[in-house]
């Protein structure tokens, strides 16, 4: 008999998805909630050390062995997988729809100031987006959400791990070093155009 | 003043193809574009000299439309936005007792206001191309273990998205003749839905009292949907109306899946699954 | 820059089928065969210590990474969850039934135009579909619906919460006439969203 950590390991090898610590306990059902994940966090931590080839990434709210980032030169000439390409117009969309969901079309295209029908179709197509529903509003639009392949994409452990707004501007800003000075702008509602 | 922007790199393409390609790559929208000339002039975004940048924002659009360029409507609705913006400043504020409070409002505000939150949605872009991305950094066994090929999954679970139950339906639509087809909307959903409920109510039921049927159907939308569903039922034959005397209720019998005469049977099955 | 042996790691923990030296040397051209040889001997010693849940085994000449057998009960467990995955078939026939109910299967066949027994089957076992009554004419056919579970399975909350085909097309429209026509640029008021 093996350890715990062994078949832990073994599952996320075999795993094409990430799994998450229910799966994992529904899996490993004559085991405590507690081991399962304590074997996680020594896994975690072994992979975390030095520069191995593979490392165990949490990605949407599971975990995935992940060849090293560092590699990828390298990786790209087994030419296996399809390289995820987004133009800007798929990236600006994404970035509104991650962080404004749920939101609709219209939504959408009142913040980026273009028609975005066919990005939206284009996302939807690489699964990055999900369709939620339907707006309970007159013409009942439909609203959009991202999707679980979106964050294991953008390699997110979950939305919440999404750096804020603010965050993302005082990065650029440090990037740009252009202080920019902060004015208040009062409302900036951008719901209430239905 | 000419117009320096990623389309002037292009004037001078080398091959057909480059041309092709900055329709997309030059600027997302106008808000990309005005962004652009705010930032080559160094002015001020709270302060933006309207009438210079109007002026080469539709230089722009000249440059565009020289390439035999197609201009999206989105960057002329922009122009006649800025022009629209530069007029009013233009004009001299009303006399004092019939100011209004937009009238007070900068005309520029609602513009800069957008201009502003479309910026922090494309440096929220930026942070996120810069992330570790898989299938670009970073790579996964996507692919179904050999050491787990050859055992059979007793119990699968379903995975499947909305989208692809809607493009499956666009497909068979695309082969069927259009006047055989009519757009379902959600009308005829919610009386598909209505059918649904009210043959879960009528089941295991002799008979069910024509009003009451009607109980949940708030609106009078909600009741015409009812109402539509009970006739779609009568006229599948999957109920009938009855009244036991003159001004008695009038009462719905399910007539389907009688258990004596009309229990979906072995045959049934075999018919449609043959 | 990581070691040689992060990257052959890489290379095997990517790869869907063994790798021969050779083709480790043909992938990994700026290094020395021998350098290459090492680094995945290496590998075999670290692999090869304790019960790790990956092992690094040699087969068809050959490297490979898999999963401890000893293991093997377990992630068969992992497969028994599979997640299911629609033929094309399949979401046509749940798709046209979805949309057209009360259907039969005349019907259904009519619209795909090909025999879709075999496909309404697999989809009442899933519990996607409910057989609804018969209908009234001859030969007293059965009249197939969505059942709850579908609306289940795909977060809706009722039928007419699904997307209507137009609301998509929609998305799509714009690519087809992606020449826009010229718009009178004075008196376009376009910001009078109070």
């Amino acid at each position: 008999m093996t350890s715990l950590k062994s078949v832990v390991e073994s599952l996320l090898f075999v795993a094409d998805t990430p799994l998450t610590l229910d799966r994992l306990c529904s899996i490993l059902e004559e085991h405590d909630r507690r081991d399962i994940s304590a074997a996680v966090a020594e896994l975690l931590a072994e992979y975390g050390e030095g520069t191995r080839g593979i490392y165990l990434a949490e990605v949407a709210g599971g975990w995935q062995l992940r060849s090293r980032p560092e590699n990828a030169d390298y990786l790209r000439r087994l030419n296996r997988s399809r390289p995820y390409r987004f133009s800007n117009s798929s990236l600006e969309t994404l970035a509104i729809i991650a962080y404004r969901q749920p939101i609709t079309r219209a939504e959408v295209e009142y913040l980026r100031g273009v028609d975005s029908g066919g990005v939206l179709k284009t996302l939807l197509e690489k699964k990055m987006l999900r369709i939620l529903g339907k707006k309970d509003i007159p013409g009942r639009p439909l609203i959009y959400g991202t999707s679980r392949e979106f964050l294991e994409s953008f390699n997110l452990k979950d939305l919440a791990s999404l750096p804020t707004l603010k965050e993302v501007q005082e990065l650029t800003a440090r990037d740009l070093l252009e202080q920019q000075e902060e004015l208040p702008l009062p409302g900036l509602n951008v719901n209430s155009t239905e | 003043m000419t117009v320096a922007s990623p389309a002037d790199i292009i004037l001078f393409p080398d091959s057909y193809q480059t041309v092709y390609t900055i329709r997309t790559e030059a600027f997302e929208g106008p808000f990309d574009l005005l962004l652009h000339l705010i930032k080559k002039n160094e002015v001020d975004i709270y302060n933006i000299p309207i009438a210079a940048i109007t002026r080469q924002y539709l230089d722009y659009l000249d440059v565009m439309q020289e390439l035999n360029l197609d201009i999206a409507g989105d960057f002329l609705v922009m122009a006649s936005t800025l022009i629209q913006i530069k007029s009013r400043m233009l004009l001299p504020l009303p006399p004092d007792e019939e100011i209004g409070e937009e009238d007070l409002e900068d005309p520029r505000a609602e513009l800069v206001r957008r201009l502003l939150e479309y910026q922090k949605y494309r440096e929220a872009a930026v942070s996120l191309a810069q992330r570790e991305l898989l299938g670009r950094d970073t790579f996964v066994r996507d692919f179904a273990a050999p050491e787990l090929a050859e055992i059979e999954p007793e119990q699968e679970r379903l995975e499947v998205e909305l989208f692809e139950l809607i493009e499956a339906f666009r497909r068979v639509l695309a082969t069927v003749p259009e006047q055989t087809f009519h757009e379902v909307g959600a009308e005829g959903l919610s009386i598909a839905d209505r059918i649904n409920e009210l043959l879960l109510l009528l089941q295991g039921t002799d008979a069910a009292v024509f009003e009451n049927l009607f109980i949940g159907s708030a609106t009078r939308e909600q009741v015409i949907i009812t109402f539509l569903a009970i006739l779609e039922l009568c006229r599948l034959n999957m109920v009938r109306l009855a009244q036991a005397r003159s001004f008695g209720s009038i009462l719905v019998i399910p007539t389907f899946l009688d258990a004596a005469a009309e229990a979906v049977t072995e045959e049934d099955l075999d018919r449609d699954f043959a």
